[in-house]
């Protein structure tokens, strides 16, 4: 064998692991530093048996958010979930697939009801308890948003975690404001001389959650485990509002295989549909840079709420829209300038 | 009622679902085999050493390369890397640089005096091999690992064949070659020198051997038929290279015309540069993209100042002039002579047209085939007589160094099965790891490592080595390149992102087992498996 | 039972004023209830504040419709409202003026109610001179403990201590004890 | 300790009495001075361990309150009117779960047409929604129900709504008894949850229910309101064995052994009807009063025991369901369905939007419905005149505009007509 402490340092020396700079483990690296997801010890606060479909992007967003989180804590955390896709397939009677305190009140009160968790336990004296609340994006974009807001300003201590799958899922797929432009979905249909949703319409939540001036905004997709775990941990290592929005593909809603779950979130970084950036205190502070740059239709083609845009020798009018909605997110993000140097 | 009814649940209770009933299609881990692997001639498990050079292990990555080789150095410098021709890396920017890792490790072994691994118990069968290259050391090797006395007949003075007396120095040091010989002659391997086998029968006969492996490589050099004056002076590649070794070096002259384009061209023509020449031409009767020489030769070749004349043959030499006409490819890639000739002046001509085998050895062993002046071998290496195996350059193959030990390996492995009474059986090879198989994106963005080579004043004046070594850093960087195609390395990404937990993560170097009570059969495990190691299959209903 | 009903318009002190009547009856060990007219009326709107004062409980909870006395806080009123309805006929008038009730066309009114039982007070005088801003409201209360004898001085000026402590407290009970001297002084004269 | 003080406050420093540890405000008239005295005295350090939390909306206010409940802290807030309608998913949401939330419903009506004013159409909205809902006669009431409030909600982890009537109870002055710290201690315990969230005994709370189980879901969230209707007597009785007042437990009678007309009215009107009583029995008219405390739970068995016998019931309410009548009323009949030799029902209802009642219009509609007695309901003080007038132009002009505006118009030319007069 060679020197071990020669090998540490050379090792120390070289930051580059091959297979572990993009998967979710690395057997080269101390255990501290790997992944929560590689860890055999993860929490799986998120547990078998749930029943969301195959490939649901939810779900790993989930999982992935709440081990980071738990081991943030050291376990010391409470989830608030809104009404949804999550809240129906995880705790649907008898059964929860929750490994962690969870409670679920309504629809649009997921932020409101984390700032009372959060306040008893400051009262209860229990400050090492933490708190989250989740939802999709209905729940926090739409009908949780007054609430949401509400949260924000007031700077509660509450990590308020959004799984944005761009719609409705658990009611029958319709439209929400974070459907994107185009996408069909059950109340915007492929029909007429406009298919699918109309252009113009539709909020960024963390956008809208950077402008209330909180610690802690990212945005984050479950094609990049590393980044979203950073995230969240950076996130549970501060107090006050913070907001955090996981892209996380819905086979369902969006036409999808189930194998392209991760494929998908990753096309949508690529191609600057869902551009990954952090934000504190206002301003915005980084962003996660294109690999390898790909043309929206790339993303898009593979999903059937976007069929119509591919059919009869495609819609290049409102492909070229697309694209331009991606290629301003890529100037505006910066998603294409190289990484700036860690000071 | 520990809870209130039904409105809150105790953690984790939906354990008690058993989702695994969705399934139509299950994940199954697979070994998938890497096309590194597939493409090595010595049947290297490249894969699985550079996985040990990985973490930094460069002692268990060299036990496990010598398992299929024990001149890792040597390899890492002459061998022509079809694995790196192969390698899936190559699609995605470079192919890992194999090679020099490889040849990292061997030169780590020689100066770190790792020993190869000695064999567990002796079987007292005794084994001739005659001839010292690579194949006979690699077959010596083998079978002393396997525990059999080998006994190496070597013609020449010292052992390492072609190795030594085709390849020049500054390609292989030879200070590399001798300690590489050394660690098989350490394992208790008997040489004998200046030996050559006449009978092969006999010296079987007087040796008490139980089998032989005849290597006895490709030492003839062909001829060409070219008219030639009194005071032309022709030499061939054989006898020049094989001259460097000796003390009488050869004379080339001022201006020397290397003909013929494969490997032995270049190294004939370079070391004519080395030598002093101030020209070296080689004439190949076809162009650039049809010489059997490999591209990085020739073009370190040009680099060093080796002129090339393409679409040339040499109709006649004369004191100091060479006759050349010129040449067409036709349709299908032949050269035809156009009738356009053209002198060239020249002090010395070097035929590098191939080399034949000597095979009196031979003569009178009955069942033996030749056939296009090589011997004949079966499946398992056997010649037609039983117990005389063959392999190198004198059975068809291609000749180099990396087949020779292939075959000494393989030769290895059937003799002594044959001689417990059996047939050695080669494990059933893995379906091809594909590139299409990967999922790429996991893996970081990193080019292949240059090579630091030398400088070209020394080049062209002294045969030290061209092309340096990688230190550790950049050594543990380019093992680090590899995909690890179509075998689990443990990334732990089905863990991570299987949706349903229904992966079961064993621990270190254990792997992982699914969990079919819970996999729902989404497939995304599979996808995002960036080597390649699972596999879905339908679920039989 | 004695009712009260104060006028007066958004930002005068109405509504305090009828609950610093209360508590000044409470402190006499007396029941009282004080409410306002409910309204979402903003400064300068009229209102009315409502004060019973009482030896038992008071469970009633309508409105003053006969009042024992009215406090006028603010003469142009009477073009706007009909003050003076239900007014008893043995009730008190207490108005905050610097005019004389004739000035004011009140004299009919006056009339109808014993000797004695309507008078004057330039409590917005008192208070801009005490307070130094035109809230007549203490003054008017010292007025009314000297016009009714409902309650005592001491009471009122207690009341206006324990709800405002300190320097503007102070001010404001120093504009009551003149406000109620100049009455005692009136109603005397008057009788 | 007895204070001459706004009904607010009073009921704010009961509350701070009962060691909330959440306390969510939203603003609206007529409970916002509740909130506000909490407010300031979270500010002072005298209410302690307490937080205090500014929402952006009632809805947000009950889900803080349900979020801080689940998690094991004493939780209030206080809303009213529109308030209630827009927190109405989490009302029902906090009794679902069995929250014991504790919070004070300032009753005011409900617009369109909007109107800040007192009647009890928020409370009824919310009646069938799974809280208690108790219902003060007086400040003090307000005080000794609140206190109760968290007891009673804490024992049987379930929430309640305390009403009080806005302005008449909110906005009053009035002697009250504030009682002691260790008095109020020695009656409420600290809370200990029936079910929270902590991460050392992590469990699921809120679950999704199906048909197979949620019948008996909420068949034992009926379960409850019936112990509720056992437990709300007991308490009182503790609490007036405690600290000398009786707040009557389910209901509280007045004059009622020997009436034949007994009236059945909740909050700050039974004051005024007892006034109105006392100057009847004077004028010799057999009469007494039924003062319901608890409408949720009904006390359909004691009520039923009360009214039984009676000649006649007179049912004064201040909300009533369009289209339908007197819920008060409609509650009322059910405690005497089935009753042999019921008594007759008469339905009132008054004090809409604020509308004063007074014991002249009392007076008469008792007497009325001895002399006169009406089917459905009766409307105190309708302005008849109006009403006849907006209908004739409804029936006439098809496109009337609404009829509020109508009305108000009409009342002004009214005032004005009689102005000129």
């Amino acid at each position: 064998m060679t020197d071990p402490t020669a090998t540490a340092t050379a090792n120390q020396k070289l930051h580059f692991y091959q297979k572990g700079t993009f998967t979710v483990g690395n057997r080269l690296v101390p255990d501290t530093e790997r992944s929560v997801q590689a860890s055999i010890d993860r929490s799986n606060a998120l547990t078998c048996g749930h029943r969301a479909c195959q490939g649901c992007g939810e779900a790993l967003g989930a999982r992935y958010a709440m081990d980071a989180a738990m081991r943030a804590t050291g376990g010391n955390l409470i989830a608030v979930n809104a009404t949804g896709c999550l809240e129906v397939f995880t705790t649907p009677y008898p059964e929860t697939s929750w490994q962690m305190p969870w409670l679920h009140s309504l629809f649009g009160n997921a932020a409101a009801v984390a700032t009372g968790v959060a306040a008893a336990m400051q009262v209860k004296g229990r400050k090492e308890v933490r708190t989250i609340a989740q939802g999709g994006d209905g729940g926090t974009t739409d009908i949780g948003f007054g609430c949401l807001s509400g949260m924000f300003e007031r700077n509660d201590d509450v990590l308020y975690i959004c799984y944005d799958n761009e719609g409705y899922m658990n009611t029958g797929v319709q439209r929400s404001s974070a459907t994107p432009p185009t996408a069909r979905t059950a109340t915007t249909p492929a029909m007429g001389p406009e298919p699918g949703n109309v252009f113009g319409t539709g909020k960024s939540v963390p956008k809208i959650a950077v402008a209330h001036g909180i610690p802690y905004v990212a945005t984050a997709t479950v094609a990049d485990l590393h980044d979203l775990e950073r995230k969240v941990m950076k996130a549970m290592g501060i107090h006050g509002a913070r907001y955090i929005q996981i892209h996380v593909p819905c086979p369902l809603g969006w036409g999808s295989a189930s194998h392209d779950t991760i494929r998908l979130a990753r096309l949508a970084v690529e191609c600057g549909m869902f551009p990954v950036f952090e934000a504190e205190h206002g301003i915005v502070t980084s962003s996660r840079k294109i690999r390898r740059p790909v043309p929206v239709a790339e993303y898009l083609k593979p999903q059937r709420r976007f069929a119509h845009l591919f059919k009869d020798g495609g819609d290049s009018q409102r492909l070229g829209h697309l694209q331009a909605i991606a290629d301003r997110n890529i100037v505006e993000y910066k998603l294409l300038e190289p990484e700036e140097e860690a000071g | 009622m520990k809870h209130p009814f039904a409105i809150t649940l105790d953690s984790g209770s939906s354990l008690a679902n058993l989702t695994g009933s969705w399934r139509t299609d299950r994940p199954v881990y697979v070994d998938r085999l890497p096309p590194c692997n597939h493409a090595c001639p010595a049947g290297e498990n490249i894969q699985a050493w550079l996985y040990h050079a990985e973490s930094g292990d460069y002692e268990s990555a060299w036990r496990a390369l010598t398992q299929d080789n024990p001149m890792p150095a040597v390899m890492g410098r002459v061998c022509y890397q079809p694995c790196e021709t192969a390698c899936n890396r190559a699609k995605v920017d470079d192919a890992v640089g194999i090679n020099s890792v490889e040849r990292f490790l061997g030169d780590e072994a020689i100066k770190r005096g790792w020993r190869l691994t000695p064999p567990k118990a002796e079987t007292g069968k005794r084994i001739l091999v005659v001839g010292a290259g690579p194949s006979g050391l690699s077959a010596a090797y083998h079978l002393r690992r396997l525990g059999h006395t080998v006994v190496i007949y070597e013609a020449g003075p010292v052992a390492g064949g072609m190795m030594r007396f085709g390849i020049p120095k500054y390609r292989l040091p030879r200070d590399v070659l001798d300690a590489e010989i050394q660690h098989i002659l350490d394992l208790g391997v008997e040489l004998k020198v200046n030996s050559k086998v006449e009978n092969i029968r006999d010296t079987m006969k007087a040796g008490g051997f139980d089998a032989a492996f005849l290597a006895v490589g490709a030492h003839i050099a062909k001829r060409a038929n070219i008219p030639a004056g009194a005071a032309a002076k022709i030499l061939d590649a054989v006898q020049v290279l094989r001259s460097m070794e000796g003390q009488e070096k050869p004379l080339f002259g001022r201006r020397v015309v290397v003909y013929g384009g494969g490997n032995t061209a270049l190294d004939v023509a370079r070391t004519a540069k080395r030598m002093g020449a101030t020209e070296a031409i080689i004439v190949y009767r076809r162009t650039r993209e049809r010489m059997p020489a490999h591209d990085f030769e020739v073009e370190e070749a040009l680099e060093e100042g080796v002129m090339m004349r393409w679409l040339s043959t040499i109709k006649r030499m004369d004191e100091g002039v060479l006759t050349v006409e010129k040449m067409v490819l036709d349709d299908k890639g032949f050269p035809q002579p156009t009738g356009e000739f053209e002198t060239l002046e020249a002090d010395s001509l070097v035929l590098a047209l191939g080399q034949d085998v000597d095979l009196s050895l031979l003569d009178g062993v009955p069942g033996l085939e030749l056939k296009g002046g090589v011997a004949q071998v079966d499946t398992n290496m056997m010649t037609g007589y039983a117990g005389i195996f063959a392999g190198g350059d004198m059975v068809p193959s291609e000749r180099t160094v990396t087949v020779g030990i292939g075959h000494g390996k393989k030769a290895a492995r059937h003799i002594d099965a044959w001689l417990r009474g059996a047939v050695y059986a080669p494990p059933e090879k893995h379906e091809l790891a594909d590139f299409d198989k990967l999922n790429v994106w996991y893996y970081a963005d990193a080019s292949k490592t240059v090579r630091p080579t030398l400088d070209m004043a020394r080049r062209k004046s002294t045969f030290e080595e061209v092309q340096k070594g990688l230190d550790e850093s950049n050594a543990l960087y380019e093992a680090r390149r590899c995909l690890s195609c179509g075998n689990c390395f443990e990334c732990d990404n089905c863990y991570g992102v299987c949706p349903d937990n229904a992966v079961i993560k064993l621990g270190p170097g254990n792997r992982f087992q699914f969990n079919y009570d819970y996999c729902k059969g989404c497939w995304l495990c599979e996808a995002e498996c960036p080597c390649g190691a699972i596999k879905m299959v339908p679920e039989t209903i | 039972m004695f009712q009260i009903r104060i006028h007066g318009r958004g930002g005068q002190g109405v509504v305090t004023a009828a609950e610093l009547l209360s508590v000044a009856a409470f402190l006499e060990d007396k029941h009282a209830q004080a409410f306002p007219s409910f309204g979402s009326e903003r400064m300068g709107a009229p209102v009315v504040s409502f004060c019973r004062i009482d030896t038992k409980e008071i469970r009633l909870r309508e409105p003053i419709v006969a009042p024992d006395a009215l406090i006028v806080q603010d003469v142009t009123l009477f073009k706007a409202i009909d003050v003076f309805l239900g007014l008893k006929d043995s009730g008190y008038l207490l108005v905050n003026t610097n005019q004389s009730f004739g000035d004011l066309q009140l004299d009919p009114v006056v009339a109808k109610l014993p000797a004695g039982h309507a008078v004057t007070v330039p409590a917005t005088e008192l208070a801009l001179k005490h307070i130094g801003r035109p809230v007549p409201n203490a003054a008017l209360l010292g007025a009314f403990a000297a016009l009714t004898g409902t309650v005592r001085l001491e009471s009122v000026a207690k009341a206006i201590h324990e709800a405002f402590p300190g320097a503007m407290g102070n001010a404001n009970i120093v504009a009551a004890t003149e406000a109620h001297d100049a009455v005692v002084a009136r109603v005397r004269t008057a009788a | 300790m007895l204070k001459q003080t706004e009904g607010s406050h009073a009921t704010a420093e009961a509350i701070a009495l009962c060691r909330p540890e959440v306390i969510c405000a939203y603003p609206i008239t007529p409970q916002t001075h509740i909130v506000e005295g909490l407010g300031e005295m979270v500010r002072l350090g005298q209410l302690k361990n307490c937080e205090f939390i500014n929402v952006e909306s009632e809805f947000a206010a009950l889900s803080v309150a349900i979020g801080a409940s689940a998690a094991g802290a004493r939780a209030y807030t206080a809303t009213a009117s529109q308030g209630l309608l827009f927190m109405a998913e989490a009302v029902y949401n906090a009794s679902g779960l069995g929250l014991p939330i504790v919070m004070t419903l300032g009753n005011r009506a409900i617009g369109a047409p909007i109107n800040i004013w007192n009647d009890h159409s928020d409370a009824m909205s919310m009646r069938d929604a799974g809280w208690l809902q108790l219902f003060a006669e007086s400040n003090q009431d307000s005080i000794d129900l609140h206190i109760q409030a968290f007891r009673i909600a804490e024992e049987l982890s379930v929430p309640v709504m305390v009403c009080m009537d806005g302005f008449l109870l909110t906005h009053a002055s009035e002697r009250v008894d504030i009682p002691e710290q260790a008095q109020v201690d020695a009656f409420l315990p600290r809370y200990e949850p029936r079910q929270v969230l902590d991460p050392g005994e992590p469990v699921s709370i809120g679950a999704m229910v199906g048909p197979d189980a949620f019948t008996e879901v909420r068949f034992l969230q009926h379960y409850k309101q019936t112990l509720a209707l056992h437990l709300i007597p007991e308490l009182a009785a503790e609490f007036s064995g405690r600290f000398g007042r009786n707040t009557g437990g389910l209901l509280r009678t007045y004059f009622a052994d020997d009436a034949e007309m007994l009236v059945v009215a909740m909050g700050s009107i039974n004051g005024t009807i007892k006034d109105t009583i006392d100057e009847m029995r004077a004028d010799g008219f057999s009469i007494g009063l039924v003062n319901i405390v608890s409408f949720r739970p009904f006390p359909t068995e004691a009520l039923r025991r009360l009214l039984a016998g009676r000649k006649h019931v007179v049912v004064v309410e201040k909300s009533f369901a369009v289209g339908m009548g007197g819920q008060l009323a409609n509650n009322v009949d059910l405690a005497l369905r089935n009753t042999p030799a019921a008594p007759q029902v008469h339905s009132v209802i008054a004090g809409l939007g604020g509308r004063s009642i007074t014991r002249t219009s009392l007076h008469r509609v008792f007497r009325r419905a001895v002399a006169q007695p009406w089917e459905g309901a009766h409307f105190l003080d309708l302005n008849e005149d109006i009403i006849g007038k907006e209908l004739h132009h409804v029936r006439k002009v098809r496109r009337s505009g609404p009829t509020a505006e109508n009305l108000l118009r009409r009342l002004d030319q009214a005032a004005q007509h009689a102005a000129a007069e």
